[in-house]
């Protein structure tokens, strides 16, 4: 068996002394955290190693001893090897480091249960050692990939050796927090971390952000409790608000400060990142949503919008009413039924006529409705952007219902046509069997199916085009407002936080770790540098994207194809779920 | 046992067509009775001249209803006859013909009384009548031409569909294609009563008459050549006042389709060489439907 | 690398290039065989039992023994069965009833790289319905190897699809070196339907493993008689004339049960016929029947039942009868040869004759007059055995192998000659285009860079070794 | 350190670099032909000869600056993401494996699998472009159950190297894999 030692970049020219760390259980493995310098007192020893265990949950111990051989202190090995009767372990490493020379020299000693009785393979079995040296710092503030509890097959088996590790490593936390430089009874060599005056100003923040948060709760309360009033449960209004982009988004937004300014600390990473995510984005979210109202409510801006987009609701009803015109006479030398396609046209007409007399009445309160609802931007860019889809959604309302009239009477005909070609060629369609059946039909029933197929087909093609142009009208309205979703979308659920960690600090988020090889003496054991391997880009999308109602198109192209030709209502930038609950 | 054949030593044992006896053959043996049991022509049919010409007969009448209401409709879109003329003519031959057919039918199957027939015939009567002005805008912005192709594939189709075999209950493909092209035709005529009186006329001579002429069939087999006859020279006579080519091409037709096909279905027999043996898949001849209804 | 799937190669892998020793003896030629068809598990029929069980024979023969067919859903790449049977899953598009499209040039790089690296000598394609057998046929004459075909089925003569696919047989096994049928009716069919020489076809039958179908008594119920159907419901195994019989049957004998395994279009008849007669109790669809489970149906009969219309071997009934069971069965295709008259009851394919020699089996099943069916397997059992179909395949093989297989130019005038001046001449192009392809690969990839294969099975085989070793240990 | 001359499954001369760091660490080095200056300049010649076709007929030199621009881009796309230059197998018993392939950019792209999460190292036959060909796999464990093989990582995916090859890793690995 192949003894490995996780050993610290930090400790490999510190003075002699102690090994302290742990054996991994169930692994032929040690990791080293730290270096206790000679002189100490065991007893202190011993007890500080205790203290330290009950902080961290850690079983740290003595691992043995380290010998960095220097002037004047030639008795040193002695000692260090009789420590371990002081020290009393399963195994008992020594470690010594030659003057000058780069490869460690390691010799494990033996003990059997209960009696003294000294291995006596320790020497020459420096062959079967592995050293893995490693950065204290960035094992420590790592986190390995897929995290703990993540995934649930994994969560179940026993963690593996590296695992372990960096457990260990993160875990010991309070054995680097003291100071080398302290005037303590030991002196201990680990990682140090640099630049505590940063820290003060983010424990102010910490301290800061309690009140802070309690008050955002407490707002938040208020607001699920306003919503909870019975008034907005009611049939109507739970409607109209679940089809709102504004409203989805108001209630999308709530959640997430909810879970920003829950007053609990995140257990686990992946919560961490999570909020830490959400915070972001929102911020960036709110500061892109300021600029835009301090553009827009600068020189006059909102009026002038005003003024365009009155005359522009206007002008697509008057194109409407052409292209009706149009499809009333001969359009493109189709041969339409004349008395179907003058009843069509003229209800639509109807409609169009009544929608511009609708915007008409609104026209003098545009402005100040604009000016109102431009202030949400300073909510959020998305609050914007979703409010500018609802605005497109209610005026192109008459192409929808153009839309479903012309589906509802294509989808009809196309059942109807399909049920009497059936009868046309002598089959029927069998329920019980789901198939279809050949059928002897009466006299009478053939008579009338064909009669009412004749008349149908021949009225399809007016039906058809209505349809046609109908649906092409409002895949326009759908794929703009489908562009709007998607980067409301892409705002909501970016992981900002995640990608900046990546970008700054690549070992924050590891995906496993590489190998080097150090160096290679024969007789000598081997030494490998431990590296983080830094998580993909494409990987932390995949892991730390903010779930959202995700609003892309469910169905394929080909069932979206097959559901425009059968006539059913579409609904693409819809989540299927909302329209049943 | 071996595969191969070699000359072998002539076996007293005789080779037998089994494979569960283990015999001193090679696996590849050819013996003479190989292919014995090879039949040429078994299942072919010997015609008789007369018998074909008489169920070709069949095949002629129906052609000659076609033209016959081709002739019609060209006379009503040419104004020449009017609506109420064929209505009255159409509801004279419906009685004759349900006279008749009642007086063919002595035992009444299937449990259709007479109300049910009236109840049909009312049904007819009032869609028709009722669709009529509807069938008439149909067609209007479809050009003639497209009209005309759609009836004749149509025409085309129920002639090529309709089950000569049994032609009552007349074939839903077969009938609803000609419902169809009248439909189409129909709707071409200058006035809803001309359109109503076209359809009408349709229904007698595409549902109405292959029943009528099917139980005749049956029951009288002497009148039913005499019927074949004379629908197909009312047809031609017809289509002569119309115009005379178009009736000797009719007649040509139909005289290729009586005698001369008839003619050469049997001379061709003689050249028939089908395979038969014991690998042919067997044949259900009995009606095994009866256990399941 | 989508394909990869794991085959456990182990252990002293490379030993085998080093050393070459042939165990076994010596006393026939050995080949390498590469079973080629469409059809083999997980799709279950008589094909592919008939490919597995051969297999396996002729690796115990001591052949080197591997098989080709199409990938099955999410079983494609190479897989090991039962002692060391090597299985190709070729990712090859399947088109119509598992059968793979064919475009007679797609399959042969894969084919070749196998052909080449495993050594084939010959190659034994299997059923005319196949079309990757075909391909493969045509394929391995161009690349100058050794061809068998075995021919599992019947076929008319009368309608349009039937003188199509006649000509494409005739194309396809005109050079083919022999062909095996599985019954006289079927080498007969054949001769006629390829237009061959009688002498290159052999009759082989197939077989059944009969330590499979052992009879037991005591699982049936003997107050009652029950007939048993196990066959695909299709219309070609005359599920029409059954649904003629249990009426007729069940209303003249009140003791008498029907127990029917299988699926297909036709099992609605069954079950109108079922529900009009009010047969629930006595009528049992068992629905698809895996084939172990065959066994447990058939020994809880007293008759079993055959309607095939067509048929050329037919195993169901050896395995009827092999459970001890009285068989009886339409009098089509190859069926009178398989089962000597005492065993087997014949009757003409129709629903009175059916019944009447069912109605003769009843009388003396009731008389007890029948013989046991001990008697009955142990008469059976030394009927039709693998090792029989293995030793006499073998034999074939050896005559093929002595064979040189006709060059280029004789393989297109022999096409001319035999296939008609239409369908001759255009399927020497395809010849000519198929050599010119095959030298176009043999130019990207020549045969020197394809590593050849380790064999599992045959005289040189990695996995028999390394066991004779643990025995000898 | 040891080097061996053999050839990927097309043929093309590839060679080995065998390095035993001790005797349960060792690194299998599998280095494709470098990049040849031929290829590249005659592909971007035809490009660039297309493009001065096309600019001869159009009179637009937008044409001309986007074959540059293509080219250009095409060939760093092509030696930082398609392109290997070689690819390293570092096996340390007890420890893992870690899996290397360099590109000829110099970009790294490494995995690591511990060995706790390896059943066996195999050679493995598998359909590969029309080809049936040996590759060397990793097998790994399904946690959920260890007798079984969840997935199959193949080895010196782009240099594929022949059986023989691949024979002389496998032993190497064997030795190391039976140690532990």
């Amino acid at each position: 068996m192949v003894l490995k030692i996780f050993f610290p970049r930090c400790c490999n020219s510190a003075d002699s002394g102690l090994l302290v760390g742990r054996w991994l259980p169930g692994q032929e493995s040690a990791v080293v955290l730290a270096v206790i310098h000679y002189p100490f007192i065991p007893g202190q020893v011993k007890r500080y190693l205790s203290e330290l265990q009950a902080q961290s949950q850690v079983e740290l111990s003595v691992l043995g001893s380290w010998s960095m051989p220097k002037e004047g202190q030639e008795g040193m090995e002695s000692f260090l090897k009789d420590l371990s009767t002081i020290f009393p372990q399963d195994r008992w490493l020594q470690l010594s480091r030659g003057a000058g020379r780069r490869g460690f020299a390691c010799q494990l000693v033996e003990r059997g249960g209960g009696s003294a009785q000294d291995g006596g393979d320790g020497g020459g079995d420096s062959d079967g050692v592995i050293f893995v040296h490693y950065d204290q710092r960035k094992v420590m503030l790592s986190q390995l990939h897929p995290p703990e509890g993540g995934g649930g097959a994994n969560g179940t088996a026993e963690p593996s050796e590296l695992r372990l590790v960096f457990q260990t490593v993160a875990r010991s936390q309070p054995l680097f927090a003291t100071d080398q430089y302290d005037d303590g009874p030991l002196k201990v060599t680990h990682w140090q971390s640099e630049g505590r005056e940063a820290s003060i100003i983010v424990e102010l923040t910490k301290q800061a952000s309690v009140p802070l948060c309690a008050l955002l709760t407490w707002l938040l309360s208020l607001w699920t409790r306003l919503c909870r009033i019975s008034l907005f449960n009611m049939w109507p209004v739970r409607f109209v608000t679940s089809k709102l982009s504004t409203c989805v988004q108001l209630s999308y937004r709530t959640d997430h400060l909810r879970t920003v300014s829950s007053p609990k600390k995140a257990s686990d990473h992946m919560e961490f990142m999570r909020k830490a995510n959400i915070f972001v984005s929102f911020f960036v979210d709110v500061a892109l949503g300021l600029l835009l109202i301090s553009w827009l409510y600068r020189a006059n801006r909102i009026s002038r919008l005003a003024d365009i987009l009155v005359p522009a609701a206007d002008h697509v009803a008057k194109e409407l009413q052409e292209l009706l015109q149009w499809l009333m006479g001969a359009p493109a030398g189709l041969k339409m039924n004349r008395a179907l396609d003058q009843v069509l046209g003229r209800f639509f007409l109807y409609h169009i006529h009544l929608w511009i007399s609708y915007i008409h009445l609104m026209s003098p309160f545009i402005e100040r409705i604009l000016w109102y609802v431009g202030l949400s931007a300073c909510l959020g860019l998305t609050f914007a952007l979703s409010v500018l889809s609802d605005i497109v959604a209610l005026l192109t309302f008459h192409i929808y219902c153009f839309y479903v009239y012309g589906a509802r009477l294509y989808c009809l005909k196309i059942y109807g046509l399909s049920s009497l070609w059936r009868l046309f060629r002598g089959k029927k369609w069998n329920v019980l069997r789901q198939r279809v059946d050949s059928c002897s039909y009466d006299l009478d029933q053939l008579f009338i199916g064909t009669l009412l197929f004749t008349i149908l087909l021949f009225l399809l093609p007016t039906t058809a085009l209505y349809y046609l142009v109908f649906t092409l009208l409002r895949l326009v309205a759908v794929l703009f407002q489908g562009v709007i979703h998607l980067s409301v979308d892409f705002i909501n659920s970016f992981p900002l936080f995640a990608m900046g960690l990546r970008l700054c600090r690549p070992y924050r988020l590891a995906e496993g770790v590489k190998f080097r090889v150090l160096s290679e003496e024969p007789g000598k054991p081997l030494h490998l540098m431990m590296e983080i391997n830094p998580l993909k880009y494409s990987s932390v999308l995949q892991w730390y994207r903010t779930p959202t109602y995700s609003c892309y198109p469910k169905d394929s192209w080909v069932a979206l194809c097959k559901k425009l030709f059968v006539g059913e209502l579409i609904y693409p930038w819809k989540r299927k779920g909302t329209k049943t609950d | 046992m071996g595969a191969d054949s070699g000359p072998g030593a002539p076996s007293a044992v005789p080779w037998r067509k089994v494979l569960y006896e283990r015999q001193p053959f090679p696996d590849n043996y050819v013996d003479r009775r190989f292919l014995e049991e090879l039949r040429r022509n078994v299942r072919v049919r010997h015609y008789r001249y007369w018998g074909v010409v008489r169920e070709a007969g069949l095949v002629a009448q129906q052609l000659s209803c076609v033209a016959a209401f081709l002739t019609l409709w060209w006379y009503m879109d040419q104004s020449q006859l009017s609506p109420s003329t064929l209505l009255m003519a159409g509801l004279l031959f419906a009685l004759l013909g349900y006279g008749l057919y009642e007086a063919l039918g002595a035992s009444r199957g299937g449990g259709r009384t007479r109300l049910a027939d009236l109840q049909s015939a009312a049904i007819f009567l009032a869609f028709t009548f009722g669709f009529s002005p509807v069938l008439k805008t149909l067609t209007e912005s479809v050009s003639t031409d497209t009209v005309y192709a759609m009836s004749a594939m149509m025409l085309l189709a129920h002639l090529v569909s309709f089950p000569y075999a049994q032609p009552s209950p007349p074939g839903s493909l077969s009938l609803n294609a000609a419902l169809f092209a009248s439909v189409c035709l129909a709707s071409r005529l200058p006035g809803a009563l001309h359109t109503f009186a076209m359809l009408t006329c349709a229904l007698l001579v595409f549902a109405l008459w292959p029943c009528l002429l099917h139980r005749l069939r049956d029951r009288a087999p002497w009148g039913f050549p005499w019927a074949a006859a004379l629908v197909s020279l009312g047809s031609v006579a017809g289509l002569a006042s119309l115009s005379p080519g178009g009736a000797l091409l009719l007649a040509v037709a139909l005289l290729t389709l009586t005698l001369l096909c008839p003619l050469l279905l049997v001379r061709l027999q003689r050249h028939k060489d089908n395979i038969h043996g014991p690998w042919d898949e067997a044949e259900i001849h009995e009606d095994l439907s009866h256990f399941l209804q | 690398m989508g394909q990869r799937k794991r085959a456990a190669i182990r252990d002293s892998l490379a030993n085998q290039i080093m050393d070459g020793i042939t165990l076994g003896h010596q006393d026939s030629p050995k080949h390498n065989i590469c079973m080629v068809s469409d059809f083999f598990y997980p799709n279950m029929g008589g094909v592919e039992s008939h490919i597995y069980q051969l297999s396996q024979c002729l690796i115990e023969r001591g052949h080197k023994v591997i098989i080709v067919t199409h990938a099955y859903g999410n079983r494609k790449g190479i897989r090991y069965l039962t002692n060391a049977l090597k299985v190709y899953y070729l990712p090859l598009q399947v088109m119509y009833n598992q059968s793979t499209a064919t475009t007679c040039f797609h399959s042969l790089p894969l084919l070749r790289c196998v052909f080449v690296r495993e050594r084939i000598t010959v190659v034994h394609a299997h059923s005319s319905f196949s079309a990757m057998a075909h391909d493969s046929l045509f394929h391995a004459k161009t690349m100058g190897l050794n061809t068998v075909f075995t021919d599992h089925s019947l076929f008319g003569f009368a309608d349009v699809s039937s003188v199509l696919t006649n000509k494409l047989l005739t194309v396809s096994l005109c050079d083919t070196s022999h062909i095996i049928c599985v019954s006289y009716t079927s080498k007969e069919n054949t001769v006629l339907r390829a237009a061959l020489d009688p002498e290159i076809v052999s009759v082989i039958p197939n077989a059944v493993d009969p330590t499979d179908f052992t009879p037991d008594p005591s699982q049936r119920d003997d107050s009652k008689i029950t007939i048993v159907v196990i066959s695909r419901l299709v219309y070609r195994k005359g599920i029409d004339l059954l649904g003629g019989i249990i009426p007729e049957l069940c209303l003249k004998y009140p003791q008498l049960h029907f127990l029917i395994g299988g699926e297909g279009p036709k099992r609605i008849v069954l079950e109108e016929v079922r529900e009009k007669y009010q047969l629930h109790d006595r009528v049992r669809l068992l629905g698809a029947l895996e084939h172990k489970d065959v066994r447990n149906v058939l020994i809880q009969g007293h008759i079993f039942l055959n309607t095939s219309l067509t048929e050329a071997f037919c195993m169901a009934i050896v395995e009827g009868a092999s459970c001890g069971l009285q068989v009886v069965s339409t009098r089509v295709g190859g069926i009178p040869e398989v089962l000597p008259k005492e065993l087997i009851t014949l009757c003409e394919p129709t629903v009175s004759s059916l019944c009447e020699g069912l109605e003769m089996v009843i009388a003396r099943q009731r008389a007890g007059t029948v013989p046991p069916p001990a008697t009955i397997h142990s008469r059976v059992r030394t009927l039709y055995t693998w090792r029989n179909v293995a030793e006499r395949t073998e034999k074939v093989y050896d005559r093929v192998a002595k064979e040189t297989v006709q060059p280029l130019h004789r393989r297109l005038h022999r096409l001319q000659a035999h296939c008609g001046p239409v369908a001759g001449c255009i399927f020497a192009f395809i010849a000519v285009l198929d050599f010119l392809f095959l030298l176009l690969l043999q130019w990207l990839v020549p045969d020197s860079v394809i590593d050849l294969a380790v064999d599992a099975s045959g005289p040189h085989a990695l996995w028999k070794r390394s066991g004779n070793r643990k025995h000898s240990v | 350190m040891t080097e061996d001359e053999f050839t990927d499954i097309n043929g093309k001369a590839i060679s080995l670099q065998c390095q035993s760091h001790s005797n349960f660490c060792r690194e299998f080095t599998v280095s494709a032909p470098k990049l040849s200056l031929r290829r590249i300049m005659v592909y971007t010649c035809s490009v660039w000869l297309v493009a001065y076709v096309v600019f001869f007929f159009t009179q637009n030199t937008a044409v001309l600056s986007s074959a540059i621009f293509i080219t250009l881009v095409g060939m760093m796309l092509h030696i930082h993401f398609v392109k290997i230059d070689h690819e390293t197998l570092l096996i340390v018993g007890s420890l893992g494996v870690q899996v290397s392939s360099s590109y000829a950019s110099g970009r790294e792209s490494t995995t690591f699998i511990e060995m706790s999460k390896i059943k066996d190292i195999v050679i493995n036959e598998a359909i590969y472009m029309q080809r049936v060909i040996y590759s060397l796999c990793i097998l790994l464990k399904d946690p959920s159950d260890p007798g079984a093989v969840s997935t199959v990582v193949p080895l010196f995916q782009s240099s594929k190297p022949r059986l023989n090859c691949l024979v002389k890793v496998y032993r190497s690995c064997q030795e190391i894999l039976a140690q532990c």
